[in-house]
């Protein structure tokens, strides 16, 4: 039997207030085996954990049970506690007394008396805990950034800096993600191109960066410090080699008539073609869809036309297997549909835009040249309404219910900048609320109503009618007491954003989690924002959630520093939870094997006694320590019972059920 | 059986250390209530949960046993509620062959981010055993000591 | 195809043109409308307090009486047809409402919104099809720039009528490029008429339907087409200068050219 | 009273965020002393003894355009039914009396609209 001491924490009045801490140290001090019980203010504090380590060295404790929060908040801090004592950490289990008793409960009587019985489920697996020493595996040296954006360059460029390899994967033909499209940033009002194009070139010149572009991760394997990923390089058609970016293939093809995806359908592009000037890599992509080469075999005009030779109307899909030590997730966020949100006649007008036209439309590499112009007509708009929060905090299927964070910073300079190219026009901004808190952010907003005299009303636009060349906008005032009518030219939605649809799946093959609105969870919302509860896996951008430009960078770069720590040791501590069988009940019959999603599992022809000194030789399962992950799937499959989890044993859970319904 | 109004019946959840266990930890969080009949054992992954430890707690007095783990496609270990869910199904089966209540089992998929969901779950479930009253308990027969 | 239906109050005396088209159109498309026996007026406007329990009871009684004869209901007038659609579902999914509604009715086993509620354009749209129903044209009225009215009553609530998309609807505009027809589209055409207010205050209807009739004039519009009797009323009768407004009964027998011949 | 309206009303008044796009789609906005936005306040903060002197209760369409647009599904337009009720539940409180119609009747007028006019504005 272990000598077991029981550690009960109040964690200030969090525990304290609703458990009766004397009383569960008290109780759980008569169980068999305890021979030290006692409570304290705080156990992870440094007073509580040398408490703990004296109690170690004086009542020669071989087990230890804490009370506290969650295992998953402080389950590593107490094993390096007790291994700091000499006390092998794989000897520590925790009752979860907060998080799953004293938060949820009210009642003092219940909830003392369930951390009891919490608090005896802990010592019953105890007493059967055995001490377990990991083992290693090593690191594989590169790292995988998923997402070719400002979140991801910016990613792979720190990471590149540090000395690693790093591979970045784009499914569009060109890195630089939604702020390519972006015209002027905020609160600087810097052209985004002039910011980002150069942080393109550094990372397609940088020797440690490897660009998949027009590329997608078809598959991932392994686990932290080995990943094994398959990554598609879709057919461009064009051989990305041989092909000089020169796009004269781009002004000769006959179809002419694609919507232009990059100034989002506000102009049109070829079958080749390249997104924009400074795309990265500069080289021509044939969208299958629209090619009348490869639809009827007919055309060939861009081969015709170009000098490299480039054009390779029979490329296929190729598929690339490379090996990371860590991966990071920046798949970025696309404005939402707006065909639900109809009253404001998006599809029933072209001068209802979204905030991302509006960007086009204002930038000098758009469809106008950078002159606003109305889409229906080209004429100068001179009342301009911009609508916030159009599908954003709505609790209904429709839209999402977060605020989408980046609208009201960006509708603001829109109205900034509409005034000051064009002093002549009225712009009326209807808001629920302004949020701007980010640095000189809202210094930023006041002086567009302050400096510009753009119109802030607080309100929301209830029906946009298109009639007679001019979009009647019928608003509420609420500070006004009014209904207004406005005559506009122009209605601009601040649509509200929402992860990329690659997220998803991407997600499911990371084995990384994710909330109700799709966007990445992080493992811990304060303390480790970049990271995915996935070892291995981390966050970069807004994937992980809403984020402006500057946000997305440091979360870029601290994404990058995760990775930089991961990958700049040689091997990594396993986790030595692994499943391991008894020789002695294997009978080979490969049960194991099939369930194991990590190939963990082997066989070996192992000689053993027989009866009347015979040898026997038998095929019994090995299960290699570095690769088993530990989730048990084998243990149950196992038809002997010969298989079983260590520190999750069949007899500890057992003692766990016991214990409880005792 | 009788059931009186003071009944409290005992009841284990199983949850899975990424999804389920972390979606209790968001409900305390959160300080979304439930009742304190619900105690958790946490297991690394829905699929370690043998059959054995749910007839086990029926044994030993459990009045119902709710297993919880990642959504199907979310399992941190890729495959292992797929293999949960299938000897669930088969549990179930032979549990209805015992004759011990459909209602007194459950599996849910419990993901990190709905502590509002784990709350809900077990509140519901509580209540469907409390309803149902106390169990039949399951006897090993070679434990019998007459 | 054969369905039970509702016609209403209305279609019986005001109109009869929404009603008889409707009947004629349906036996040359190849359904039939069997009206109920003994139905009762559902109460042109659906009580929305939760503790309003006998308002409801006439639509129960008739979608009741539907569920006997083949369990689904079509109607033609859009107020008829929203009552019936929210009581239904009130009794499918509010607890309480199903239960009072029991007590009243004496009923054995509570009735929980089996009925299915169909509008008839629904009936066009998805059991018939535009496509057949274009096969089904003699005369297509080619040339002819029609907006549809849709009103409140057919789309709203969405999450109830689940009718079309509120804000854009395009049921009318297809069932108008069915028959032959140009259909102008123009944003008010979902919005109210002035309603029942009209009882009281005819001027305040008049100013609702000024906006909407200039709405769908400058849009091009010549004529507009309603599935509502009072929609009807009010873009007729509380208008300044309105265009023209006919049922979409009548053009459908137009085009399907029964109108002539029983004219 | 509030409790009342909120009952009959099955609406949480709880969960406007003071948008205004009730407000903002609300056809009958200048014939109606309150509006919608105002309703869901006012009766979040029990001021429905004044609601209940409003006239605007019988000047609301029920188009239920601020239903369909309100992003947290509040359902302005069932307060707003709600308060009326209120009202006319009263004795002697019927906003509409038989005998006041002869005069309103136009021969085209048809029998949904008193029909209607009827169940909305008496008991």
């Amino acid at each position: 039997m272990q000598r077991v001491g029981v550690f009960v924490c109040w964690c200030g009045s969090n525990i304290a207030a609703t458990v009766d801490v004397e009383r569960v140290a008290d109780v759980l001090g008569r169980e068999p085996g305890v021979v030290f019980a006692t409570h304290y203010q705080y156990m992870c504090s440094q007073a509580g954990q040398e408490l703990i380590q004296n109690a170690i060295h004086e009542y020669d404790l071989t087990g230890v049970v804490i009370c506290s929060c969650s295992p998953r908040m402080h389950e590593v801090t107490f094993r390096k506690t007790c291994e700091r004592a000499g006390l092998n950490p794989y000897m520590v289990e925790i009752a979860n007394i907060r998080e799953q008793c004293s938060w949820i409960h009210k009642d003092r009587e219940s909830a003392t008396e369930k951390a009891v019985i919490l608090g005896r489920a802990a010592i019953a697996k105890v007493h059967l805990n055995a001490p377990l020493t990991s083992g290693s595996s090593p690191v594989k040296k590169r790292a995988l950034v998923i997402g070719g954006g400002i979140a991801g360059i910016q990613t792979a460029l720190d990471i590149a800096e540090a000395g690693f390899e790093v591979d970045i994967v784009e499914k569009k033909p060109t890195i630089g993600g939604k702020m390519t499209q972006i015209d002027k940033t905020f609160p600087t009002l810097d052209c985004a191109a002039c910011i980002l194009t150069p942080k393109m070139v550094d990372a397609a010149q940088n020797e440690k960066i490897h660009i998949y572009a027009y590329s997608e991760v078809t598959s991932v394997k392994g686990f932290v410090g080995n990943f094994r990923v398959t990554i598609r390089r879709k057919a461009r058609y064009v051989d990305e080699t041989k092909c000089t970016g020169c796009g004269l293939c781009t002004e000769k093809c006959p179809q002419k008539k694609i919507p232009n995806e990059f100034n989002l359908g506000l102009d049109n592009r070829r079958a080749i073609y390249i997104p924009f000037a400074q795309a990265v890599p500069k080289v021509a992509t044939i969208d299958p869809a629209a090619c009348t080469m490869l639809k009827t075999g007919k055309c060939g005009v861009c081969s015709k036309v170009c000098t490299a030779g480039a054009i390779d109307y029979r490329q296929k899909d190729t598929y690339v297997e490379a090996e990371y030590g860590a991966i990071v997730a920046a798949t970025g966020f696309n404005p939402i549909k707006l065909d639900k949100f109809d009253e404001f006649a998006y599809s029933q007008s072209p001068d209802v835009v979204t905030s991302l036209e509006l960007e086009r439309l204002m930038n000098a590499a758009g469809p106008t040249g950078g002159t606003l112009l109305r889409p229906s007509d080209g004429t100068h708009p001179k009342t301009i309404v911009f609508v916030q929060c159009v599908g954003s905090r709505c609790d209904d299927a429709k839209g999402k219910p977060y605020c989408s964070k980046i609208c009201c910073m960006y509708t603001a300079k829109h109205a900034m900048l509409c005034r000051e190219k064009y002093p002549d026009t009225d712009v009326y901004v209807f808001y629920i609320d302004v949020r701007t808190p980010g640095k000189n952010f809202d210094e930023f907003y006041r002086r567009a109503v302050e400096e510009y005299g753009v119109h802030y009303i607080k309100g929301m636009v209830g029906k946009v009618v298109p009639e007679n060349g001019k979009l009647k906008v019928q608003a509420s005032d609420l500070l006004g007491g009014r209904q207004l009518h406005i005559d506009a030219d122009l209605v601009v939605l601040a649509a509200a954003i929402e992860p990329d649809e690659s997220a998803r799946p991407l997600a499911t093959m990371l084995t990384a989690s994710m909330d109700t609105n799709d966007f990445f969870t992080e493992a811990h919302a304060k303390l480790r924002p970049v990271e995915s509860p996935t070892a291995g896996v981390f966050l970069s951008g807004a994937c992980q959630g809403p984020k402006d430009i500057p946000e997305t960078v440091a979360q870029a770069s601290a994404a990058a520093a995760k990775v930089i720590g991961l990958l700049s040791k040689d091997s990594l501590v396993c986790n030595p939870c692994t499943a391991k069988p008894n020789e002695l009940m294997c009978n080979g019959c490969s049960s194991c094997e099939k369930v194991c999603p990590y190939g963990a599992i082997t066989y070996l022809d192992k000689e053993f006694r027989g009866p009347n000194r015979t040898v026997l030789l038998r095929r019994v399962a090995q299960v290699n320590p570095a690769v088993c992950q530990g989730c048990g799937a084998c243990t149950v499959a196992c038809p002997s019972g010969a298989m079983d989890l260590q520190g999750f044993s069949n007899q500890q859970i057992l003692a766990e059920v016991d214990a409880i319904c005792r | 059986m009788p059931v009186t109004e003071t009944f409290q019946p005992t009841i284990v959840a199983f949850c899975c250390n990424w999804c389920s266990y972390a979606g209790a930890d968001l409900s305390g969080t959160n300080r979304l209530q439930y009742p304190a009949n619900v105690k958790i054992i946490r297991i690394p992954c829905s699929c370690r949960l043998n059959p054995l430890f749910i007839l086990r707690a029926f044994q030993r007095g459990a009045d119902g046993v709710i297993l919880c783990g990642c959504h199907p496609g979310d399992c941190h270990y890729t495959t292992g509620n797929y293999y949960a869910r299938r000897r669930m199904t088969l549990l179930f089966s032979m549990l209805d062959y015992l004759g011990i209540e459909r209602e007194r089992t459950r599996v849910e998929w419990v993901s990190a981010a709905e502590g509002a969901k784990f709350a809900a779950t077990m509140q519901e479930f509580t209540a469907a055993v409390t309803k149902l009253g106390p169990n039949r308990r399951l006897e090993d027969l070679r434990c019998r000591k007459d | 195809m054969k369905f039970s239906y509702f016609p209403g109050c209305t279609l019986k005396t005001r109109g009869k043109d929404l009603d008889r088209w409707g009947r004629a159109s349906a036996e040359v498309l190849g359904f039939r409308l069997e009206e109920l026996p003994e139905w009762q007026c559902c109460g042109a406007v659906y009580p929305m307090a939760k503790d309003e329990i006998a308002t409801r009871l006439s639509s129960v009684r008739a979608l009741m009486a539907a569920g006997e004869r083949g369990g689904e209901l079509v109607t033609l007038c859009s107020a008829c047809h929203h009552v019936l659609k929210r009581v239904n579902l009130d009794l499918e999914r509010d607890e309480t409402i199903r239960d009072r509604v029991s007590r009243y009715l004496e009923l054995e086993t509570p009735y929980a919104g089996e009925t299915r509620v169909l509008h008839y354009l629904e009936v066009l749209r998805d059991r018939i099809g535009f496509e057949k129903l274009a096969g089904k044209v003699v005369h297509p009225l080619r040339g002819r720039k029609i907006g549809a009215y849709y009103g409140c009553l057919l789309l709203r609530p969405s999450r109830e009528m689940e009718f079309d998309d509120p804000e854009n609807p395009r049921i009318l505009e297809d069932f108008i490029r069915a028959i032959g027809a140009e259909p102008v589209i123009y944003a008010r055409r979902n919005e109210c008429c002035g309603g029942y207010c009209t009882v009281e205050n005819s001027a305040y209807a008049g100013r609702q339907v000024d906006r909407i009739m200039e709405n769908a004039r400058s849009c091009g519009a010549e004529l507009l087409i309603t599935a509502c009797p009072l929609c009807m009323y009010n873009l007729r009768e509380n208008a300044s200068n309105g265009l023209p407004v006919v049922y979409f009964t009548e053009l459908l027998a137009e085009a399907l050219g029964i109108k002539e011949a029983a004219t | 009273m509030m409790e009342t309206i909120r009952r009959i009303s099955g609406v949480n008044p709880r969960k406007c965020m003071k948008c205004g796009k009730c407000t903002a789609s609300c056809p009958a906005y200048d014939e109606m002393d309150y509006h919608p936005h105002q309703f869901v306040d006012m009766v979040e903060s029990d001021r429905i003894g004044e609601l209940m002197q409003s006239r605007g209760i019988y000047l609301c369409l029920s188009c239920f355009a601020c239903v369909e647009r309100c992003p947290r599904s509040v359902e302005p337009a069932k307060l707003i039914e709600a308060v009326r009720l209120a009202v006319i539940r009263q004795q002697g409180m019927d906003h509409l009396t038989p005998d006041q119609i002869p005069e309103k009747l136009d021969p085209a007028l048809p029998q949904q609209a008193i029909t209607s006019a009827f169940r909305k504005y008496r008991k």
